[in-house]
Formats: C-alpha cells, sequence, structure tokens
C-alpha cells in the first residue's frame, strides 16, 4: 500500500510506453483499460484513505538530489485526494468518449503522458518535482492541440505553452528563492513542502514570493488578465484536449494557490485578500459578459470557464474552512460539469464540425436524449442546488461574505450572469423550429457517447445531494490548513483576521 | 636559477614563435614556426616535471599533427602567398589590445591562492613520473582514456572516409585524360 | 627567485591571446586551425603547471585528453577542410557563407 | 406519522422518475395516471398529516440526511410539518393532483405527453422541498428547484419560434391584445429563470446574512436567536429574503416574466403561475415572520409594495384580450393583497387567502384551459363569446370562481379577501386600504368582463371556423372539488385560525363592530358594483371599451404592460448584449489579448532586427564572439574588483 501513490503516477507512463507496441487497431481498447484500471486504483486509494486523518497519507520519498535536498516526495491529503480521483476519472472518460479517427494511437499516448503529469502535480509536495511535472504537463498538451486541433491549432498551442511557461518561470525563481531561504535559516537545503510548512517567513519576503508563486498559478487557473490563452486553447483544441484542459489542467493552479502560497505565505495571503477578491470579481463579472457576447459554442464555455475559476478564487481568498472547502468542492465539480459540456460540444462537432451556435436552432426535436443530458450540464454549470454546481459555489460564496458583504453580493452576479449566457445559448441552439436543413437528420447521441456521459450525469445529480464523502475529509484537511495559515502567520492582525473569518459575528 | 632562464628563454621562443605562425602570409612559414612553437612548448612541460607530457606533446604534434598538416597542405596551393583581405583591423588590434590588457589586470592582481586544496591524486615524486601517469591514466581514468582511443579511431576512419573520396580510383595508374576526365565529371557533379 | 604559478599562467594566457588573434585576424582556414592548436597548447601549459603547483595529476590529465582531442580535431577537421576545398576551390572564409541567418 | 412525511415528500418525485422513463416516447396514457394517482398518494398523506397536527398539536421534525458539512456550516435535508407548512402541503397537494387529472384531458393530443407529466410531478416535488425544508438552504433548493420546473414548463412547446417585434399594438408580442403571450415559450422560460436568479441573489445574500450571524440555517435556531441581532442587521436580512421572495412572486419590478409566463400549458399556468409556486414568497414572509416581525419598517414596505402591485396588475387586467393574462395579472394582484396582510403582520391571513386563492384561481385557469382547448388555442377572448352553450359545465365553474375572486359572500374570496382589507384599516394605513378597495372593484370588473366575452354574447368564434365542445367528464370532475372549496374554503376560518395560531402571532386588528361592517358593506358594495357594471356594460354594448379610447394613451400604456417589456429589451437587454459584444471584439481582442501578442511580436521583431549580424560568415561570427568575451571580462573584472573594493 506504501506504493500506491507512485504506482498512481507512473502507471500511465510505463502503460504509455508499452502502448507503442500496441497495434494501433485495438489501442483504443488498450486505453480504455489503462485508465480504467488507473480509475480503479485512484478508487481503491480512496477506500484506504483513512478520512479521520486530516494530514498527509501515504507519504513516500525517495532522494534524487540529497545535497540539495530534493527528493521524490509523493503524499496525499483530503485536498488532493479528490482531485486526483476528477484527474483519473474524467481521463477515463475522455477516452471512453473519445472519437478521434486521425493518428489515435499517438493521441492515446500523449493523453496517457499527461495523465502521469496530472496525477504526479496533485501529488508531489518537493517543489522541484512538483515544478517538474507541472512544466511537463505542458509537452503533450501542446502536442494534442497542435497535432489534432483545428486551423488556428499551431497559433493556439504556442501561445498556451509559451503563456503557461513564462509564468512558471518565475514560479520557479520563486521555489528556488524559497530553498535558498530555508537553507539560510536551517541550513540544510529542502524543497519539501512539508519542510517549508516550518519556515517563518518576514513579510516582505512572503510579499515578494507571493507575486512570484502568483504568476505561475494565475496564468494557469487563467485569471483575469491572463486569460487571453484560454479561448484559443479550447477552440482549436480537440474535444478531448479541451475536456481535460477544463477538467484538471486548470485546477493546478487553483490547486497551487491552496497548496503553496496560503499555508507559505499567510500574511500575504491576508494583505492580498482584497486585490485577489478584485481579479477574481473582474474575472466573473467581465469574462461572463465576454462569454455572453460569443458566437462559438465553445467559446461559450471556455469563457465560462474563467467566470467559474474566479469564484474558486474568490473562495480560496476567504480564508475559511467554508471557503476553501467550497473552492476546493467547486473545482472537482467544475471539472466535471464543463468537462462534461466540452464532450457535448465535441458530439455535435462530430456530427456538423461546426460549433457556432447560428448554425443550430431546434435541436431539441431532432436529439432529445442531447438536449437532456446537456440541460442537466447546463443547470449544473449555473449552480442549481441538488446539483454538483450548487456546493461548491454555495460554500465559495458564503466563506467569502465574511470577508467582504459587498464584493460577495458583486460576485453572486455569477448565478444571474451564467444564466444569462448559458440559457440564451441553449435556447439559440436547441429551441425554436429546425431551420436549418443540415439539422434536421442529424443523430441523437449513442452508444459510446451514451456510455462517457450517463456517469458524469449520474456524478452531477449523486455529489449534489449527497456531496458529504467529499467534504468530509476536505473539512479536515482544510481544517487544519487554516490552523497551519494561523500558526504560521507573523504578524497579530493576520491571526486576528483569519480567526474572525473562521467564527460566527457580526457581518457589516 | 637554471629554470628561470630556460623559463623564459622558451617563453620567448615560442611567443616569437607563434606570433610568426599568425601574422605570416606564407603557409610553409606559419607550419615550420607552428610545429618549432610545439616543441618549445613542451621544454615547459619538462621544466613542470612532467616528462611524459612533454614526450607526448612532441611525439603527438611534431611527429602526427604536423605531418598531417603538411599533407593537407599538399591538396592546396601551399607555395602560394595566402591571400587575406582583412576587414576593419583597428577593431581586430583593439580587441586584441583589450584583451592583452585585461588578462594583465587580471593577473597582476593576486587571484589563485596558495591554500590549494590536497591533491585529488597526488603526485609521488618517488615513482618518477612516466610511472606515476601511467598508475592514474590506467586506473581511475580508465575509462575517459579508452574512450579517447576510440574517440581517436573513429577521428582517424572519419577523417580517411571524408578525405578520401574516390579512392577507389587510383589516380597514379591512370593517364592523363582519363584524370582530366574524371576531373571534368567531377566537377559538373560539384557544381549540380 | 624561483618561478611561480603566475608566470606560467600569464605565459599561458599570453600564448592564449596570440592564438585569439589569429582566430579573428586570419581568413585562411588553414590558418584557423594553426591558431586552435595553440590554444590548446596555451592550455596546457597552464594545467601543467597547476597540476605540477597543486600536486595533483588531474591537471596533466586534463592536458593528456586535451592532447588526444586535438589530435583527433585534426583528423577530423582536416578531411572536412579537403572535402571543402574540392567543393569549392578555395579555403578562404570570406567565400564561404552558407549560414546566412 | 413521519411514514406519511415522507410518503407526501416522495411520491411525487417517484411519480416524476417514472415518467421520465417514457420522456421520449409516444403518448403513454398510464404515465398520466400513475403521475396523478402518486399525487393522490401525496395528498392523502398531506391531509392526514394535517389532519393529525390539528388533532393533536405536535410537531413532525425529522433530519434525513446530511447535506453539507464543513466548516461551521451543517446543513440537513431536515422536513418539519407544522400547522403552516401542512396547510401549504395540502394546498400543493389538492391543486396539484387536480391539475394532473385536469392534464391527462388537457394534454391529450401532445405528443409529449410522458414528459409533461415528468416534469409537472418534478414541480410538486420541489414545491414539497420548499414547504417542507426546516431550515433555509433547504427551502433554496426548492426555491431554485421549482424555478427549474417552471423553465422547463414555460419552454414545454420550447419548437415554436420567436415571434418578430411588432410596432403594432395587435401584434406585438409585448402587447396584451395580440395573439402572443410572449416572444417565444423559449424566451419566456429564460426571460423567468433569470429574473428569478436576480431575486434569487438577494435571497442567497439574506441566507448568508443570517448564517454568518446565528452561525446556522436551521428556522428554529434562526428565529430563537433573531432577536440578539442589531435592528439594522435584522433589516438588512429581512430585506434581503424579501427580495427573494418578490422574484419568486413576481412584486415589481420583478413582474414581467409572470405574464409572459403565461406561453406554457394552460395547466401549468394552474399549478405554478397561480395556485403554488408565485405564493412561495408570501410563504416565506409568513414563514420567516419571526424576522419580520422585528422590523415593522420592513413589513410597512412590503404592504406598500403589495398595494401597489395590486392595483398595478388590476389595472393592466382591464384592457388585456388574451385571457391567460388576465388571470395572470389577476394573480399577480391577489398576491400583492396577500404581501400586504403579511407586511402588516397578519401572517395567517395571509396564508388564508393564499389557500383560498390557490383554489379559485387554479379553477379559472383550468377553466380557461378548456376554453382554449375547445377553441383550438384561441387566447383572443373577443373571438370567443356564447361559450356558455357549448361548454356549460365549464361556464359555471368559472363563474364560481369569478364570484369568489371578486370576494362576494359567502364564497372563500369574501373571507380571506376582506379580512386584509379590514386588517388594512385596523392598522390605519388608510392609503393602502383606499388602494386595495378600489382595486376590489376593478378585480370584479375584469373578473366578469372576461366571463362575458367569453360565455355570452354573440358567437364571434364562429368566423375562425372553431367548435367548441365540452371536454372529457373526468377533467369537469377534476375541476369540480377545486370549485367546491373555492366556494367553502372560507367556512373553515375558526378552526384554521384556532389551529394556525399556535405558530403564528395572532391578529390584532383594534376595530370597532360598526366600523367592521361598514368595511365589509363598502367593500362588498364595490364588488357588486364591479360586477354588475361589466354585466351590464356588455349586456349593452357588448364592448367595454370604444374605439376613441383605443388610441388614448392610457389604453396603449395598459395594454402594453407599462412599456415594462419594452423598457426590459431596450434599456436592459439590448445594451447588455452591445456591452458583451463590445467587451469581447473591443477589450478582450484588441486589449488585453493583443497586448500579449504585443509582447510575441516584440521578443520576434529583435530576431528579425539582428538577422543581419548573422551573415554567414565565420570570421566576423568569431569577430563577434570575441567581442562579447571582451564583454564579459570587463564585467567579471569590474563586479570582482567591486566584491573586493
Amino acid at each position: 500500500m506504501e506504493h500506491i501513490l507512485s504506482i498512481l503516477i507512473f502507471f500511465p507512463a510505463v502503460a504509455a510506453l508499452v502502448g507503442f507496441l500496441v497495434s494501433s487497431n485495438s489501442i483504443r481498447a488498450y486505453a480504455v483499460a489503462v485508465t480504467t484500471i488507473e480509475f480503479i486504483l485512484s478508487i481503491g486509494l480512496w477506500i484506504v484513505f483513512d478520512k479521520d486523518n486530516g494530514g498527509m497519507q501515504f507519504t513516500q520519498t525517495f532522494p534524487i538530489i540529497p545535497s540539495y535536498g530534493i527528493n521524490y516526495l509523493v503524499a496525499v491529503d483530503g485536498i488532493s485526494l479528490f482531485l486526483v480521483l476528477m484527474t483519473t476519472f474524467m481521463t477515463m472518460i475522455s477516452i471512453i468518449g473519445l472519437t478521434e479517427k486521425r493518428d489515435l494511437k499517438n493521441l492515446v499516448i500523449a493523453v496517457l503522458f499527461l495523465e502521469m503529469t496530472m496525477v504526479a502535480v496533485f501529488l508531489c509536495l518537493d517543489a522541484i518535482i512538483f515544478y517538474l511535472f507541472w512544466e511537463l504537463s505542458l509537452v503533450p498538451m501542446l502536442y494534442i492541440i497542435g497535432a489534432w486541433g483545428g486551423n488556428l491549432r499551431i497559433y493556439a498551442s504556442i501561445k498556451f505553452f509559451l503563456y503557461t511557461f513564462t509564468g512558471s518561470l518565475v514560479m520557479l525563481v520563486g521555489m528556488l528563492f524559497l530553498g535558498y531561504a530555508y537553507f539560510q535559516t536551517t541550513g540544510n537545503w529542502s524543497f519539501s513542502l512539508l519542510d517549508w510548512n516550518m519556515l517563518l517567513l518576514p513579510f516582505d519576503m512572503q510579499l515578494w514570493l507571493f507575486v512570484a508563486f502568483f504568476l505561475g498559478f494565475a496564468i494557469k487557473v487563467p485569471m483575469v488578465p491572463f486569460h487571453t490563452w484560454l479561448p484559443y486553447a479550447h477552440g482549436q483544441a480537440p474535444t478531448i484536449g479541451s475536456v481535460i484542459l477544463a477538467a484538471v489542467l486548470l485546477k493546478m493552479g487553483t490547486y497551487g494557490f491552496i497548496r503553496f502560497s496560503l499555508p507559505l505565505f499567510p500574511d500575504a495571503t491576508v494583505y492580498f485578500v482584497i486585490p485577489m477578491a478584485i481579479l477574481a470579481l473582474i474575472a466573473i463579472i467581465y469574462t461572463a459578459m465576454v462569454a455572453y457576447a460569443q458566437e462559438d459554442m465553445k467559446q461559450v464555455i471556455a469563457y465560462s470557464s474563467v467566470s467559474h475559476m474566479g469564484v474558486i478564487i474568490l473562495g480560496t481568498f476567504a480564508l475559511n474552512v467554508e471557503g476553501i472547502g467550497g473552492s476546493i468542492f467547486l473545482m472537482i465539480s467544475h471539472g466535471i460539469v464543463s468537462g462534461a459540456l466540452f464532450m457535448l460540444v465535441g458530439v455535435i462537432y462530430d456530427r456538423r464540425h461546426t460549433k457556432l451556435i447560428s448554425e443550430f436552432g431546434g435541436l431539441a426535436q431532432v436529439m432529445p436524449t442531447y438536449a437532456t443530458i446537456f440541460a442537466v450540464m447546463l443547470m449544473a454549470s449555473v449552480g442549481l442546488p441538488l446539483t454538483i454546481g450548487f456546493v461548491g459555489e454555495f460554500l465559495s460564496l458564503l466563506g467569502f461574505f465574511k470577508v467582504s458583504p459587498l464584493l460577495t453580493l458583486l460576485a453572486g452576479l455569477t448565478i444571474i450572469l451564467g444564466a444569462v449566457y448559458m440559457l440564451v445559448m441553449y435556447k439559440k441552439v436547441f429551441f425554436g423550429a429546425v431551420t436549418n436543413a443540415k439539422n434536421k437528420t442529424l443523430e441523437d447521441v449513442k452508444g459510446r457517447e451514451l456510455v462517457a456521459l450517463i456517469p458524469l450525469v449520474a456524478l452531477v445529480v449523486i455529489l449534489g445531494i449527497y456531496p458529504k464523502p467529499i467534504l468530509e475529509p476536505v473539512n479536515k484537511s482544510v481544517t487544519q490548513l487554516v490552523e497551519i495559515m494561523q500558526l504560521k502567520a507573523i504578524n497579530e492582525t493576520t491571526k486576528t483576521k483569519i480567526i474572525s473569518a473562521n467564527s460566527i459575528g457580526e457581518v457589516k | 636559477m637554471f629554470e628561470v632562464v630556460a623559463f623564459y628563454l622558451f617563453a620567448f621562443l615560442t611567443i616569437a614563435m607563434f606570433s610568426i605562425t599568425v601574422m605570416t602570409n606564407n603557409a610553409l612559414y606559419a607550419l615550420s614556426s607552428l610545429a618549432a612553437g610545439m616543441i618549445f612548448i613542451s621544454a615547459f612541460f619538462f621544466i613542470l616535471d612532467a616528462d611524459f607530457l612533454g614526450v607526448v606533446q612532441i611525439v603527438v604534434y611534431t611527429g602526427a599533427v604536423m605531418a598531417l598538416y603538411a599533407f593537407g597542405m599538399m591538396f592546396f596551393d601551399s607555395m602560394a602567398e595566402v591571400e587575406e583581405k582583412i576587414a576593419s583591423p583597428r577593431l581586430k588590434f583593439f580587441l586584441s589590445g583589450m584583451i592583452a590588457l585585461i588578462v594583465v589586470i587580471i593577473f597582476v592582481a593576486p587571484i589563485i591562492g596558495e591554500n590549494a586544496l590536497k591533491g585529488l591524486y597526488p603526485i609521488h615524486l618517488e615513482y618518477g613520473n612516466a610511472q606515476d601517469v601511467g598508475l592514474v591514466l590506467f586506473t581511475k581514468y580508465i575509462v575517459p582514456f579508452e574512450v579517447a582511443a576510440v574517440m581517436l579511431l573513429v577521428a582517424m576512419i572519419g577523417g580517411i572516409i571524408l578525405a578520401g573520396k574516390k579512392m577507389d580510383t587510383n589516380l597514379t595508374l591512370l593517364s592523363e585524360e582519363a584524370i582530366d576526365e574524371l576531373e571534368k565529371t567531377h566537377d559538373v557533379k560539384d557544381k549540380k | 627567485m624561483s618561478l611561480a604559478l603566475n608566470d606560467y599562467l600569464i605565459l599561458s594566457t599570453i600564448i592564449f591571446v596570440i592564438g585569439l588573434i589569429g582566430v579573428i585576424r586570419r581568413k585562411n582556414l588553414l590558418m584557423l586551425f594553426f591558431s586552435t592548436e595553440i590554444m590548446l597548447n596555451a592550455v596546457n601549459i597552464g594545467l601543467a603547471a597547476i597540476s605540477k603547483f597543486h600536486g595533483d595529476l588531474t591537471g596533466q590529465m586534463f592536458a593528456f585528453f586535451i592532447v588526444a582531442i586535438a589530435a583527433s580535431e585534426v583528423a577530423v577537421g582536416l578531411g572536412l577542410l579537403i572535402l571543402l576545398y574540392k567543393r569549392k576551390g578555395s579555403i578562404n572564409l570570406d567565400s564561404i557563407v552558407s549560414m546566412k541567418g | 406519522m413521519e411514514k406519511y412525511l415522507y410518503i407526501a415528500l416522495f411520491a411525487p418525485l417517484l411519480g416524476s422518475l417514472f415518467a421520465a422513463l417514457f420522456a421520449n416516447r409516444p403518448k403513454q396514457l398510464f404515465t398520466g395516471v400513475i403521475t396523478s394517482a402518486l399525487l393522490g398518494v401525496s395528498m392523502i398523506a398531506s391531509l392526514n398529516l394535517l389532519f393529525h397536527i390539528f388533532t393533536t398539536q405536535e410537531v413532525i421534525h425529522v433530519r434525513m440526511l446530511d447535506w453539507i458539512i464543513i466548516g461551521n456550516v451543517d446543513i440537513p435535508f431536515g422536513f418539519i410539518v407544522d400547522p403552516i407548512s401542512a396547510t401549504m402541503m395540502c394546498v400543493v397537494t389538492i391543486v396539484s393532483t387536480m391539475v394532473h387529472i385536469h392534464s391527462i384531458g388537457y394534454m391529450d393530443h401532445d405528443k409529449s405527453f410522458n414528459r409533461f407529466f415528468s416534469y409537472l410531478s418534478a414541480f410538486v416535488f420541489s414545491m414539497m422541498i420548499l414547504i417542507m425544508s426546516d431550515n433555509f438552504a433547504g427551502l433554496f433548493i426548492g426555491w431554485e428547484g421549482v424555478g427549474l420546473c417552471s423553465w422547463l414548463l414555460i419552454g414545454f412547446w420550447y419548437h415554436k419560434e420567436d415571434v418578430p417585434r411588432s410596432k403594432d399594438i395587435y401584434n406585438s408580442p409585448y402587447s396584451t391584445l395580440s395573439p402572443y403571450s410572449s416572444v417565444s415559450p423559449g424566451y419566456a422560460a429564460n426571460e423567468a429563470f433569470i429574473m428569478n436568479r436576480v431575486a434569487d441573489l438577494g435571497m442567497l445574500v439574506g441566507i448568508f446574512f443570517i448564517y454568518w450571524n446565528i452561525g446556522s440555517l436551521q428556522y428554529d435556531v434562526v428565529f430563537a436567536n433573531i432577536g440578539d441581532l442589531s435592528h439594522g442587521l435584522v433589516i438588512a436580512i429581512a430585506a434581503f429574503l424579501f427580495i427573494g421572495a418578490m422574484g419568486k412572486s413576481a412584486q415589481f419590478p420583478f413582474n414581467q416574466w409572470l405574464a409572459n409566463a403565461m406561453e406554457g400549458p394552460t395547466p401549468v399556468s394552474a399549478l405554478i403561475h397561480a395556485a403554488t409556486m408565485v405564493t412561495a414568497g408570501v410563504y416565506l414572509v409568513i414563514r420567516a415572520n419571526e424576522i419580520f416581525t422585528v422590523v415593522p419598517e420592513v413589513g410597512y414596505v412590503i404592504a406598500s409594495l403589495g398595494a401597489f402591485v395590486a392595483i398595478f396588475a388590476a389595472s393592466q387586467a382591464l384592457v388585456a384580450t388574451n385571457i391567460k393574462k388576465i388571470i395572470a395579472f389577476s394573480t399577480l394582484s391577489q398576491l400583492g393583497y396577500m404581501f400586504v396582510a403579511a407586511g402588516l403582520g397578519a401572517y395567517w391571513v395571509a396564508l388564508f387567502h393564499l389557500a383560498t386563492h390557490a383554489f379559485f384561481k387554479s379553477v379559472l385557469f383550468l377553466g380557461a384551459g378548456n376554453v382554449m382547448h375547445a377553441t383550438n388555442n384561441e387566447i383572443n377572448i373577443k373571438n370567443m363569446g356564447g361559450l356558455h352553450k357549448h361548454m356549460k359545465s365549464t361556464s359555471i365553474i368559472m363563474t364560481i370562481a369569478s364570484v369568489a375572486l371578486s370576494g362576494i359572500f359567502p364564497l372563500s374570496g369574501f373571507f380571506s379577501k376582506d379580512l386584509i382589507l379590514e386588517v388594512a384599516f385596523g392598522a390605519h394605513a388608510y392609503i393602502i386600504w383606499a388602494v386595495l378597495w378600489i382595486t376590489a372593484g376593478l378585480t370584479a370588473f375584469y373578473s366578469f368582463r372576461l366571463i362575458m366575452y367569453v360565455f355570452h354574447g354573440e358567437e364571434n368564434f364562429k368566423k375562425f371556423g372553431y367548435h367548441p365542445h365540452e371536454t372529457y367528464p373526468f377533467v369537469i370532475a377534476a375541476m369540480t372539488p377545486l370549485a367546491v372549496l373555492a366556494i367553502i374554503a372560507g367556512w373553515f376560518k375558526e378552526p384554521f385560525v384556532a389551529m394556525i395560531t399556535t405558530v403564528l402571532p395572532e391578529l390584532e386588528v383594534h376595530v370597532s363592530d360598526t366600523t367592521l361592517y361598514t368595511l365589509i358593506a363598502i367593500t362588498t358594495a364595490i364588488a357588486l358594483g364591479g360586477i354588475l357594471f361589466a354585466v351590464f356594460k356588455y349586456k349593452k354594448d357588448g364592448t367595454y371599451f370604444s374605439h376613441a379610447l383605443h388610441n388614448r394613451f392610457c389604453y396603449k400604456l395598459l395594454a402594453n404592460q407599462y412599456y415594462i417589456p419594452h423598457f426590459l429589451e431596450n434599456v436592459i437587454n439590448k445594451p447588455y448584449l452591445r456591452m458583451s459584444q463590445f467587451s469581447w471584439k473591443e477589450i478582450d481582442l484588441k486589449v488585453v489579448d493583443s497586448m500579449v501578442d504585443g509582447i510575441a511580436k516584440m521578443v520576434y521583431k529583435t530576431g528579425e532586427e539582428s538577422r543581419p549580424l548573422q551573415s554567414g560568415n565565420l570570421s566576423k561570427a568569431l569577430t563577434l564572439m570575441v567581442i562579447g568575451l571582451t564583454l564579459l571580462l570587463v564585467v567579471s573584472m569590474f563586479f570582482g574588483l567591486a566584491i573586493r573594493g
């Protein structure tokens, strides 16, 4: 059992290597088998996971460059557990629903490598190794967009790569500096997050490091104004690329905030709460408006992702268990919902080879099942209670309300504006008469697509009604995280702010 | 005292020889002075108690390398003056002067301290240099040594293959006409 | 009066600079090869000197390998040079401009 | 008793899921029957619970399942059955059972028959959750759930095309004289959902306020501690909760969606947009009465707004020819009455009127459904007339409901509506009372204007070739209980008061008996006056408004629904779209993105500019290399000296 995390990380990579030997005809079955096994493994991890323990579990260390304290260090806690589960699940679903025909073998291998890097990012606690996988995840994605994408694929993939890479480099500088700071204080080199968590940093240093990490994470999230790579990447990527990009890769940024920024720089976090909230607010409102103006279904969902990521950021910087826990839940729910929405757009794209809203109309008559599934996902996306989307959004906003009721009121516009762009798009695509003759003969979702989509629908409903299995471990770990923040804060005002954010009392 | 005299003498000679190599327009002069400079350099190795290295220097450079150059030069028009148009000589001299100046400044300032670390592979004066070198070379450095050997072999074969295309036709056995013919086709092929 | 490490290093540097001047001044590829040899030998002097003054054989070892590399370089380089001469009829650098950016 | 609670709650869900299995299949009669039967079960369970509570005064409170537990948040799926929710449950289940049965007849020829019943039962389930929850979050679940079902049901005939906007008052989708209720069902559905969302945000903020100040969302905990909070805070809580209530109950300025929601099938209008969902706002105020009692000033605002909406909606109903919109405006107006009662602290009166209103209003809608069904979905009352001969039962039932709506003794409307007027008078809110009094007259007038146009006079429908016929007997049978309740519900006032005042404050109206009877007399007088005017005016002229009036501004104002749809379209929708397009095309693409691309281009240009350096001449390259080396040496020397110095 102590190797389960390493197995989780490297099994897809090994499988990808073996995949080179598998014949092109059976590669799909092979991929489905591999991702399913990986998912079952992660379910196994969930089963053996001790949910009463908020700390790190299944820790495994292996020295890589001992003289500089760089170790392969993996562990899992309530925060990362479900992100890993979501990663393996969404990869499996996207592989099942894969309809790409061109050069399938290489695509599958790229996706499997991508799965390794994604799982590793969520499990690695050594900054350097984290960074390694963080950057490695760009490579298969670059390949997926660049090789299987639309007309502008080269531009989109290079923009995606360079933009995120630039941000990450600044983060790397921050990490190296933090390692050096650790060396100066303790006399030993270490890049382990667990060691860094013991470090009390002076306020000025926290500010600078926070900004360095912020650049890396914010571009990945993406936060306005660093978001412009996303519409291109989504617009050009093949369906499977969009699904994984939206479901998992974006979550790496917000995960980074929770894993690194919050516990390492508590004072800077508190200092930056309002600026971050304003950025998140701009993301929520501004991108919701931009999404409303889009003419392409995929772009609508792409921009809606940016908008929802704003809510996640808001929850993260609520400084209380409700908000942070809510943002983690929202990450998972957004992963499932936006992944499903991108898959749904993929379904229609396979049939019509266009994603323009104006090309459609009245699809609900021709494809009733498709329309129903789309409606469920739409409702989850706009955060209807008893769907998975509500819990996270509710908790994130609830959490931030304690920090600033006014900003929360503005951020709450997300539930209105989200409904506006989603419903208007839904009306244009599904309601009305079938005006375009090409749409009259469209086939409803079937077979493989249905197999991929039904579990998503089920999850959306089940986790919306009973989110406890996720919230319970998250609660434990986040409570611990908040305690660490409070302990590590060097300013008294920070401490009082964190305590007040976490206690019931008068809200102005 | 002997060492000092020898050092300055050979230093003067080496610098002079190499300067000729760099400055002359005649390829043969350059080659000869280079060979001479190489031999003079081996003198420093003897002064520095690196006898084996000194011997290797003479053998390899004056023996092998110079012979190679000499053969190589036969392919070119070696007796002619080397025609060179030197662009912006002022810049070149400025650069040279600059570097020389900086180097002097750097070396006037004391740089390398005497607090040397203890040698990893210390010199055993009692063995004598060749034996000492052999011991280290064939134990600690055996892998690089073998790699270097392979590299030399590869370089040799590579050199032969690169220089010796068309070795299947023996020019000495052909008639003049045949050689002209061959060269013509060769030229045509090259121009393509 | 005895010799110090610095004397050797200065000598080594001077010879190196002579080589460098050759490299930037000469246009004939053969002369460039000669200059390169000079620079390599300059370094060898430095290595041998350091080896002596530090009482460590490593410097000499490096010098050996440099000699080996110099020999291989000459072999391959001359081969290439001959090939080039056969192709272009010249070994003047100004006439070989094939890597224009 | 918990058993009945679960039966009452989950029977509709079961029916909905069952019908959903056949959603994409052609019509299966049994889906309608089974969902109706399951609702019947739910109704019986609800009645049983009501009886139990009535006899034992025992409150049933269960915690079924944990929902959200994190940090200090602890939200369960908890349900409570007390007099308030028991009353609501009975109203909802009775009306919905009857509507379900009615729909079997109404949706007879619809190809999406099964889907309809699935949605309808899902709505009832959401409504039950809304009513029965024991905490604000649970209420919010139901709140949004009914919103979703309302979206699905308004947009039920989604395949209809958008109607072009027109300036012609008889053709514009925004006018009440045109054959269209709204632009299209899809449009109306989205409008309803989005408008409700706006209000829901207010409600959510109210919930946040409650949570962070009290630490719980359970009703009992919240109400026990509400007194400890500062007055300003309670005002904020009450105001934000009321914003939520305004959205769901379509109070001004969120009123427009209700009129447009008439695009949905008529049983839906009867169930959702008359009897149940729109009263959820009133229910919220009644449920949270302990919050609103603390801040009477908010209550006064609520009452004023209610009175305004009452006359505002009633006035629109005067000129409308769209049969469903007339009833919708009437609903809106009656909701205003309820808010007046609730705002003035007469919570049980509001609840009482809610119940009686549910009965007569749903039956009115169902009757309108019968009429439309009989005349090929004609919705213009001027194109009907004389239908009494052809559809006797419907005519009688609708007349009864209209009389009840007008508040004539001894029908149910009299008991509840007159009480509200008394409350207003007793609270010394004379302006509110006067407004309501006038509205009572208007209500009577437009109700009978509708009856006269539809059932009496000339048979205008013949011009259109309709062959009206009475609907199925079982449909009439389904309407009968509601009609009977519309008559007799008021007679149960005494036992109802006895039961409800255990949880709601008693009514304190200090009016002398003489004043009381005077009030009753003049209210009845104006109602009767309205009815008589409607009847005789029609008898005399066959119409109400002369053509001269049609060009008057006030007529156009009323027919165009006070230009609110135009306002929404031109001041909110279009500018928002333009702003969005501006954000995308001008800001996102031209500013943000081109900045990013600009950086990339800068790098690219630098490379382009420095290309000549790479002349391909090795000698030059070497020279450059040496220059670099020299520079590096200089720099290193400089720094070396600097460090030493």
